[in-house]
Protein backbone atom coordinates (compact mmCIF):
# COMPACT_ATOMS: atom_id res chain seq x y z
CA UNK A 1 0.00 0.00 0.00
CA UNK A 2 2.66 2.45 1.18
CA UNK A 3 4.47 1.37 -1.63
CA UNK A 4 1.85 2.11 -4.30
CA UNK A 5 1.58 5.50 -2.99
CA UNK A 6 5.18 6.40 -2.99
CA UNK A 7 5.65 5.15 -6.44
CA UNK A 8 2.56 6.97 -7.98
CA UNK A 9 4.23 10.01 -6.15
CA UNK A 10 7.29 9.66 -7.89
CA UNK A 11 6.09 8.88 -11.14
CA UNK A 12 4.42 11.84 -11.40
CA UNK A 13 7.40 13.94 -10.65
CA UNK A 14 9.34 12.08 -13.10
CA UNK A 15 6.85 12.94 -15.61
CA UNK A 16 6.94 16.51 -14.29
CA UNK A 17 10.31 16.79 -15.01
CA UNK A 18 10.27 15.20 -18.21
CA UNK A 19 7.82 17.98 -19.43
CA UNK A 20 10.39 20.90 -17.91
CA UNK A 21 13.27 18.96 -19.89
CA UNK A 22 11.11 19.33 -23.29
CA UNK A 23 9.82 22.92 -22.93
CA UNK A 24 12.38 24.62 -21.26
CA UNK A 25 14.27 27.38 -23.00
CA UNK A 26 17.83 27.24 -21.75
CA UNK A 27 19.67 24.10 -22.31
CA UNK A 28 21.45 23.94 -19.01
CA UNK A 29 18.21 23.92 -17.37
CA UNK A 30 17.11 21.05 -20.00
CA UNK A 31 19.91 18.74 -18.72
CA UNK A 32 19.61 18.92 -14.91
CA UNK A 33 16.17 18.34 -15.61
CA UNK A 34 16.87 15.11 -17.59
CA UNK A 35 19.44 14.36 -14.54
CA UNK A 36 16.45 14.96 -11.99
CA UNK A 37 14.48 12.13 -13.89
CA UNK A 38 17.53 9.45 -13.77
CA UNK A 39 17.43 10.30 -9.98
CA UNK A 40 13.98 9.46 -9.34
CA UNK A 41 13.96 7.01 -11.74
CA UNK A 42 16.73 5.36 -9.36
CA UNK A 43 14.06 5.52 -6.00
CA UNK A 44 11.65 4.11 -8.24
CA UNK A 45 13.61 0.91 -9.87
CA UNK A 46 14.70 0.40 -5.88
CA UNK A 47 10.86 0.21 -5.13
CA UNK A 48 9.98 -2.39 -7.60
CA UNK A 49 13.04 -3.96 -5.79
CA UNK A 50 15.49 -4.31 -8.37
CA UNK A 51 18.83 -3.18 -6.89
CA UNK A 52 20.90 -3.71 -9.42
CA UNK A 53 19.37 -1.70 -12.10
CA UNK A 54 19.08 0.76 -9.23
CA UNK A 55 22.54 1.43 -8.83
CA UNK A 56 23.55 1.62 -12.46
CA UNK A 57 20.45 4.02 -13.20
CA UNK A 58 21.89 6.44 -10.30
CA UNK A 59 25.30 5.83 -11.76
CA UNK A 60 25.32 6.44 -15.48
CA UNK A 61 21.41 8.29 -15.52
CA UNK A 62 22.42 10.91 -13.22
CA UNK A 63 25.80 11.22 -12.52
CA UNK A 64 27.78 9.95 -16.15
CA UNK A 65 25.33 11.46 -18.70
CA UNK A 66 24.81 14.94 -16.61
CA UNK A 67 29.13 15.50 -16.48
CA UNK A 68 29.43 14.15 -20.61
CA UNK A 69 26.35 16.76 -21.30
CA UNK A 70 28.08 19.75 -19.91
CA UNK A 71 31.73 18.37 -21.56
CA UNK A 72 29.95 19.18 -24.62
CA UNK A 73 27.96 21.80 -24.19
CA UNK A 74 31.52 23.46 -22.86
CA UNK A 75 33.47 22.22 -26.10
CA UNK A 76 30.35 23.50 -28.39
CA UNK A 77 30.49 27.15 -26.40
CA UNK A 78 34.20 27.30 -27.17
CA UNK A 79 33.69 26.89 -30.73
CA UNK A 80 31.01 29.32 -31.16
CA UNK A 81 32.82 32.40 -29.19
CA UNK B 1 15.15 -3.46 23.42
CA UNK B 2 11.92 -2.01 22.74
CA UNK B 3 12.91 1.24 24.15
CA UNK B 4 15.87 2.11 21.95
CA UNK B 5 13.62 1.02 18.41
CA UNK B 6 11.60 3.60 19.72
CA UNK B 7 13.72 6.52 20.39
CA UNK B 8 15.46 5.41 16.62
CA UNK B 9 12.37 6.61 15.54
CA UNK B 10 11.77 10.00 17.25
CA UNK B 11 15.42 10.89 16.03
CA UNK B 12 14.39 10.21 12.75
CA UNK B 13 11.30 12.12 12.95
CA UNK B 14 13.07 15.12 14.53
CA UNK B 15 15.88 14.76 11.06
CA UNK B 16 12.50 14.61 8.99
CA UNK B 17 11.35 17.87 10.20
CA UNK B 18 14.27 19.68 9.90
CA UNK B 19 14.52 18.42 5.99
CA UNK B 20 11.26 20.13 5.61
CA UNK B 21 12.56 23.04 7.06
CA UNK B 22 15.28 23.16 4.67
CA UNK B 23 12.81 23.13 2.14
CA UNK B 24 10.34 25.86 3.48
CA UNK B 25 13.71 28.40 3.42
CA UNK B 26 13.68 27.07 0.14
CA UNK B 27 11.06 28.77 -0.60
CA UNK B 28 10.73 31.41 1.13
CA UNK B 29 13.98 33.09 1.09
CA UNK B 30 14.68 36.34 -0.90
CA UNK B 31 17.85 35.53 -2.51
CA UNK B 32 20.39 33.03 -3.83
CA UNK B 33 22.84 33.26 -1.38
CA UNK B 34 20.38 32.86 2.02
CA UNK B 35 18.86 29.75 -0.25
CA UNK B 36 22.07 27.92 0.08
CA UNK B 37 22.14 28.85 3.97
CA UNK B 38 19.07 27.68 4.95
CA UNK B 39 19.24 24.74 2.58
CA UNK B 40 22.37 23.43 3.52
CA UNK B 41 22.52 23.66 7.21
CA UNK B 42 19.07 21.99 7.55
CA UNK B 43 19.64 19.35 5.28
CA UNK B 44 22.87 18.30 6.70
CA UNK B 45 21.71 17.89 9.91
CA UNK B 46 18.64 16.72 8.78
CA UNK B 47 19.76 13.64 6.65
CA UNK B 48 22.28 13.09 9.36
CA UNK B 49 19.61 12.25 11.85
CA UNK B 50 17.25 10.14 10.01
CA UNK B 51 20.43 7.87 8.89
CA UNK B 52 20.85 7.87 13.12
CA UNK B 53 17.76 7.07 14.11
CA UNK B 54 17.74 4.08 11.26
CA UNK B 55 21.07 2.81 12.56
CA UNK B 56 19.12 2.98 15.86
CA UNK B 57 16.26 0.83 15.30
CA UNK B 58 19.20 -1.59 12.74
CA UNK B 59 21.82 -2.08 15.23
CA UNK B 60 23.87 -4.35 13.05
CA UNK B 61 23.80 -2.00 9.83
CA UNK B 62 26.16 0.56 12.05
CA UNK B 63 29.66 0.48 9.57
CA UNK B 64 27.24 1.32 6.51
CA UNK B 65 25.47 4.35 8.29
CA UNK B 66 28.32 5.86 9.97
CA UNK B 67 30.07 6.13 6.27
CA UNK B 68 26.94 7.90 4.85
CA UNK B 69 27.04 10.21 7.94
CA UNK B 70 31.00 11.08 7.65
CA UNK B 71 30.42 11.46 3.74
CA UNK B 72 27.25 14.02 3.84
CA UNK B 73 28.75 15.53 6.87
CA UNK B 74 32.06 16.42 4.64
CA UNK B 75 31.07 17.30 0.74
CA UNK B 76 27.90 18.94 1.79
CA UNK B 77 29.22 22.03 2.50
CA UNK B 78 31.69 21.69 -0.29
CA UNK B 79 28.57 21.70 -2.83
CA UNK B 80 27.55 24.78 -1.18
CA UNK B 81 30.61 26.55 -0.95
CA UNK B 82 31.19 25.93 -4.82
CA UNK B 83 27.81 26.89 -5.60
CA UNK B 84 27.47 30.12 -3.68
CA UNK B 85 31.06 31.00 -5.32
CA UNK B 86 29.90 30.60 -8.76
CA UNK B 87 26.70 32.19 -8.18
CA UNK B 88 28.78 35.22 -7.20
CA UNK B 89 30.87 35.28 -9.94
CA UNK B 90 28.29 35.33 -12.41
CA UNK B 91 26.62 38.14 -11.04
CA UNK B 92 23.58 36.50 -9.74
CA UNK B 93 22.02 40.09 -7.99
CA UNK B 94 21.65 40.70 -4.04
CA UNK B 95 18.57 41.38 -2.68
CA UNK B 96 17.63 44.64 -1.34
CA UNK B 97 17.81 43.98 2.38
CA UNK B 98 21.73 43.29 2.29
CA UNK B 99 23.93 45.54 4.57
CA UNK B 100 27.50 45.03 2.99
CA UNK B 101 29.04 43.64 0.40
CA UNK B 102 33.44 43.12 0.79
CA UNK B 103 33.55 41.19 -2.31
CA UNK B 104 32.15 43.38 -4.87
CA UNK B 105 35.52 45.21 -5.35
CA UNK B 106 36.80 42.29 -7.65
CA UNK B 107 36.26 43.32 -11.47
CA UNK B 108 33.03 42.50 -12.67
CA UNK B 109 33.52 39.91 -15.53
CA UNK B 110 32.09 39.62 -18.70
CA UNK B 111 29.29 36.87 -19.35
CA UNK B 112 29.63 35.71 -22.76
CA UNK B 113 27.61 36.59 -25.63
CA UNK B 114 25.11 33.21 -26.09
CA UNK B 115 25.13 32.65 -22.48
CA UNK B 116 22.08 33.33 -20.58
CA UNK B 117 23.03 32.45 -17.26
CA UNK B 118 21.53 35.28 -15.11
CA UNK B 119 17.95 35.88 -15.89
CA UNK B 120 16.25 33.28 -17.78
CA UNK B 121 12.48 32.68 -18.73
CA UNK C 1 4.55 2.01 16.90
CA UNK C 2 7.80 2.25 15.29
CA UNK C 3 6.40 1.72 11.79
CA UNK C 4 3.42 4.20 13.00
CA UNK C 5 5.82 6.89 13.62
CA UNK C 6 7.91 6.52 10.70
CA UNK C 7 5.25 6.80 8.16
CA UNK C 8 5.28 10.56 9.75
CA UNK C 9 8.63 11.12 8.94
CA UNK C 10 7.55 9.11 5.19
CA UNK C 11 5.51 12.38 4.93
CA UNK C 12 7.38 14.85 6.13
CA UNK C 13 9.93 13.81 3.37
CA UNK C 14 7.46 13.90 0.84
CA UNK C 15 6.43 16.62 1.87
CA UNK C 16 10.40 18.45 1.65
CA UNK C 17 10.24 16.74 -1.73
CA UNK C 18 7.22 18.62 -3.26
CA UNK C 19 8.75 21.98 -1.56
CA UNK C 20 11.67 21.58 -3.54
CA UNK C 21 9.89 20.36 -6.76
CA UNK C 22 8.27 24.04 -6.52
CA UNK C 23 11.41 26.04 -6.29
CA UNK C 24 12.84 23.95 -9.38
CA UNK C 25 9.92 25.17 -11.38
CA UNK C 26 9.31 28.48 -10.61
CA UNK C 27 13.28 29.30 -9.93
CA UNK C 28 14.04 32.51 -10.88
CA UNK C 29 17.91 31.47 -12.16
CA UNK C 30 19.80 28.86 -13.24
CA UNK C 31 21.82 29.03 -9.62
CA UNK C 32 18.23 28.36 -8.11
CA UNK C 33 17.21 24.99 -10.00
CA UNK C 34 20.99 23.60 -9.04
CA UNK C 35 20.47 23.78 -5.46
CA UNK C 36 17.31 22.69 -5.93
CA UNK C 37 18.64 19.55 -7.59
CA UNK C 38 21.17 19.64 -5.04
CA UNK C 39 18.75 19.56 -1.77
CA UNK C 40 16.92 16.86 -4.02
CA UNK C 41 19.76 14.76 -3.82
CA UNK C 42 20.07 15.11 -0.19
CA UNK C 43 16.61 14.51 0.79
CA UNK C 44 16.45 11.32 -1.66
CA UNK C 45 19.45 10.04 0.82
CA UNK C 46 17.31 10.24 3.50
CA UNK C 47 14.19 8.51 1.23
CA UNK C 48 16.15 5.87 0.77
CA UNK C 49 17.43 5.08 4.57
CA UNK C 50 13.36 4.88 5.70
CA UNK C 51 12.65 2.65 2.39
CA UNK C 52 15.97 0.35 3.24
CA UNK C 53 14.02 0.05 6.79
CA UNK C 54 10.61 -1.22 5.74
CA UNK C 55 12.12 -3.73 3.21
CA UNK C 56 14.86 -4.69 5.66
CA UNK C 57 17.45 -5.12 2.70
CA UNK C 58 20.92 -3.58 3.69
CA UNK C 59 22.13 -3.24 0.08
CA UNK C 60 19.85 -0.26 -0.79
CA UNK C 61 22.00 1.71 2.02
CA UNK C 62 24.84 0.95 -0.85
CA UNK C 63 22.85 2.92 -3.94
CA UNK C 64 22.34 5.96 -1.64
CA UNK C 65 26.01 5.74 -1.07
CA UNK C 66 26.75 5.76 -5.35
CA UNK C 67 23.98 8.07 -5.52
CA UNK C 68 25.29 10.55 -3.01
CA UNK C 69 29.01 10.14 -4.98
CA UNK C 70 27.95 10.65 -8.62
CA UNK C 71 25.48 13.40 -7.64
CA UNK C 72 28.63 15.72 -5.38
CA UNK C 73 30.43 15.49 -8.58
CA UNK C 74 27.78 16.38 -11.13
CA UNK C 75 27.10 19.68 -8.60
CA UNK C 76 30.95 20.51 -8.82
CA UNK C 77 30.80 19.95 -12.34
CA UNK C 78 27.99 22.09 -13.06
CA UNK C 79 29.50 24.89 -10.68
CA UNK C 80 32.85 24.79 -12.57
CA UNK C 81 31.22 25.05 -16.06
CA UNK C 82 29.46 28.41 -14.81
CA UNK C 83 32.72 30.26 -13.29
CA UNK C 84 35.19 29.70 -16.31
CA UNK C 85 34.39 26.27 -18.76
CA UNK C 86 35.60 22.93 -17.76
CA UNK D 1 58.00 13.54 5.85
CA UNK D 2 56.47 11.17 3.31
CA UNK D 3 55.80 8.48 5.82
CA UNK D 4 53.30 9.79 8.18
CA UNK D 5 51.26 10.59 4.69
CA UNK D 6 51.30 6.90 3.71
CA UNK D 7 50.36 5.47 7.32
CA UNK D 8 47.29 8.08 8.04
CA UNK D 9 46.18 7.08 4.01
CA UNK D 10 46.51 3.42 5.13
CA UNK D 11 44.98 3.81 8.25
CA UNK D 12 42.20 5.75 6.76
CA UNK D 13 41.49 3.51 3.56
CA UNK D 14 41.70 0.33 5.44
CA UNK D 15 38.75 1.81 8.07
CA UNK D 16 36.70 2.69 5.37
CA UNK D 17 37.01 -0.65 3.95
CA UNK D 18 36.57 -2.59 7.11
CA UNK D 19 33.31 -0.33 8.09
CA UNK D 20 31.77 -0.62 4.70
CA UNK D 21 32.05 -4.43 4.75
CA UNK D 22 30.85 -4.59 8.46
CA UNK D 23 32.18 -8.18 8.98
CA UNK D 24 35.53 -9.83 10.51
CA UNK D 25 36.95 -12.25 8.03
CA UNK D 26 40.45 -13.90 7.58
CA UNK D 27 39.86 -13.11 3.32
CA UNK D 28 38.55 -9.99 4.14
CA UNK D 29 40.78 -8.36 6.52
CA UNK D 30 43.79 -9.44 4.12
CA UNK D 31 42.48 -7.89 0.79
CA UNK D 32 42.02 -4.68 2.79
CA UNK D 33 45.70 -4.79 4.00
CA UNK D 34 46.73 -5.09 0.59
CA UNK D 35 44.70 -3.20 -1.75
CA UNK D 36 44.96 -0.36 0.77
CA UNK D 37 48.79 -0.54 1.21
CA UNK D 38 49.15 -0.34 -2.17
CA UNK D 39 47.08 2.22 -2.79
CA UNK D 40 48.37 4.27 -0.25
CA UNK D 41 51.74 3.37 -1.42
CA UNK D 42 50.54 4.46 -5.59
CA UNK D 43 48.35 7.44 -4.66
CA UNK D 44 49.91 9.20 -1.45
CA UNK D 45 54.02 8.68 -1.86
CA UNK D 46 54.14 12.76 -3.45
CA UNK D 47 51.15 14.09 -2.23
CA UNK D 48 51.69 16.53 1.33
CA UNK D 49 47.93 16.77 2.06
CA UNK D 50 48.81 15.07 6.01
CA UNK D 51 52.36 15.98 6.96
CA UNK D 52 51.49 19.02 9.57
CA UNK D 53 48.67 16.75 11.10
CA UNK D 54 49.73 16.53 14.89
CA UNK D 55 49.33 13.00 15.77
CA UNK D 56 50.49 13.07 19.73
CA UNK D 57 48.04 12.63 22.43
CA UNK D 58 47.33 16.13 22.96
CA UNK D 59 46.29 16.39 19.18
CA UNK D 60 43.87 13.61 19.55
CA UNK D 61 42.40 14.68 22.74
CA UNK D 62 41.82 18.64 20.79
CA UNK D 63 40.39 16.69 18.13
CA UNK D 64 37.45 15.15 19.72
CA UNK D 65 37.67 18.38 21.99
CA UNK D 66 36.67 20.22 18.93
CA UNK D 67 34.32 17.50 17.73
CA UNK D 68 32.14 18.18 20.59
CA UNK D 69 32.11 22.00 20.20
CA UNK D 70 31.38 21.56 16.16
CA UNK D 71 28.26 19.59 16.90
CA UNK D 72 27.14 21.81 19.58
CA UNK D 73 27.27 24.32 17.09
CA UNK D 74 25.47 22.63 14.68
CA UNK D 75 22.41 21.76 16.60
CA UNK D 76 22.84 25.56 17.44
CA UNK D 77 22.61 26.29 14.09
CA UNK D 78 19.72 24.54 13.07
CA UNK D 79 17.35 26.14 15.78
CA UNK D 80 18.61 29.57 14.54
CA UNK D 81 17.51 28.37 10.97
CA UNK D 82 14.31 26.59 12.11
CA UNK D 83 13.36 30.20 14.27
CA UNK D 84 14.68 32.67 11.12
CA UNK D 85 12.43 30.36 8.78
CA UNK D 86 8.99 30.19 10.85
CA UNK D 87 9.20 33.43 12.00
CA UNK D 88 6.56 35.14 9.70
CA UNK D 89 8.48 38.55 8.88
CA UNK D 90 11.26 36.62 8.00
CA UNK D 91 14.30 38.65 10.19
CA UNK D 92 17.31 38.44 8.13
CA UNK D 93 20.01 41.51 7.63
CA UNK D 94 22.82 39.83 5.33
CA UNK D 95 26.22 40.91 4.18
CA UNK D 96 29.20 39.71 3.19
CA UNK D 97 31.98 40.50 5.47
CA UNK D 98 35.51 39.66 5.18
CA UNK D 99 37.42 37.59 8.26
CA UNK D 100 41.10 36.61 8.71
CA UNK D 101 42.72 33.23 9.50
CA UNK D 102 46.35 31.76 11.35
CA UNK D 103 45.92 28.49 10.04
CA UNK D 104 48.82 28.28 7.60
CA UNK D 105 47.74 24.75 6.25
CA UNK D 106 45.97 23.44 3.09
CA UNK D 107 43.67 20.80 4.98
CA UNK D 108 42.96 23.22 8.55
CA UNK D 109 41.57 26.02 6.44
CA UNK D 110 39.49 23.28 4.33
CA UNK D 111 38.46 22.03 7.94
CA UNK D 112 37.69 25.50 9.03
CA UNK D 113 36.01 27.03 5.74
CA UNK D 114 33.90 23.87 6.52
CA UNK D 115 33.14 24.78 9.64
CA UNK D 116 31.78 28.02 9.06
CA UNK D 117 29.86 27.00 6.24
CA UNK D 118 27.90 24.87 9.12
CA UNK D 119 28.00 27.07 12.02
CA UNK D 120 25.02 29.47 12.76
CA UNK D 121 24.48 32.18 10.18
CA UNK D 122 26.68 32.14 8.13
CA UNK D 123 29.00 30.63 4.63
CA UNK D 124 32.09 30.61 3.40
CA UNK D 125 32.39 31.81 -0.26
CA UNK D 126 35.93 32.27 -1.39
CA UNK D 127 39.17 31.82 0.05
CA UNK D 128 41.92 33.85 -0.71
CA UNK D 129 45.31 33.22 0.83
CA UNK D 130 44.44 34.09 3.96
CA UNK D 131 41.23 35.87 4.01
CA UNK D 132 37.74 34.67 4.00
CA UNK D 133 34.68 36.07 2.46
CA UNK D 134 31.99 35.01 4.98
CA UNK D 135 28.01 35.32 3.90
CA UNK D 136 26.73 36.19 6.91
CA UNK D 137 23.01 36.50 7.49
CA UNK D 138 22.77 38.53 10.62
CA UNK D 139 25.42 41.36 10.38
CA UNK D 140 26.31 42.48 13.64
CA UNK D 141 29.40 44.36 12.84
CA UNK D 142 31.20 44.88 9.75
CA UNK D 143 34.71 45.37 10.82
CA UNK D 144 37.23 43.10 9.81
CA UNK D 145 38.44 42.26 13.24
CA UNK D 146 35.27 42.13 15.13
CA UNK D 147 33.81 39.87 12.58
CA UNK D 148 36.55 37.48 12.68
CA UNK D 149 36.30 37.22 16.60
CA UNK D 150 32.67 36.16 15.88
CA UNK D 151 32.74 33.70 13.49
CA UNK D 152 36.36 32.53 13.68
CA UNK D 153 38.03 32.46 17.32
CA UNK D 154 36.06 29.87 18.60
CA UNK D 155 37.44 27.13 16.26
CA UNK D 156 41.07 28.44 15.57
CA UNK D 157 41.78 27.77 19.04
CA UNK D 158 41.16 23.59 18.74
CA UNK D 159 42.59 24.06 14.85
CA UNK D 160 45.73 25.77 15.55
CA UNK D 161 46.91 22.59 17.76
CA UNK D 162 45.56 19.73 15.37
CA UNK D 163 46.53 21.38 11.81
CA UNK D 164 49.56 24.21 12.72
Amino acid sequence: MIYTIIAIFLSVTILIMAITAIYSKSLVVAVISAGAVGLFASVVYLLLAAPDVAMTEAAIGSGLSTIIFFYVINKIRQNNA
Amino acid sequence: MEYIEIIGAVVTLIGTIFLFLGSLGLIRMPDVFNRIQTGTKATTLGTMLTLLGIGLIHLDWAGKIIVLIIFVLVTNPVSSHVLARAAHYIGIPLTSKTVVDKMAQKPAITVKKGDKLKEED
Amino acid sequence: MVNIILYTALGFVALALILTIIRFLIGKSVVDRVIAFDIMTVTSIALIGIISHFTDRVIYLDISIVYGLLSFISVIVIAKYFEKGL
Amino acid sequence: MKFKNIILSFILLFVTWMLLNNKFDIQIVGVGLVVSLFVSFAVCSKCEIFSKVNVSPKGIIYFFLYFFVFMGELIKSNLDVARRVIAPSLPINPGIVEVETQLKTKIGRLVLANSITLTPGTLSMDIKDDKIFVHWINVTDADKENATKEIVAKFEKYLKVIYG
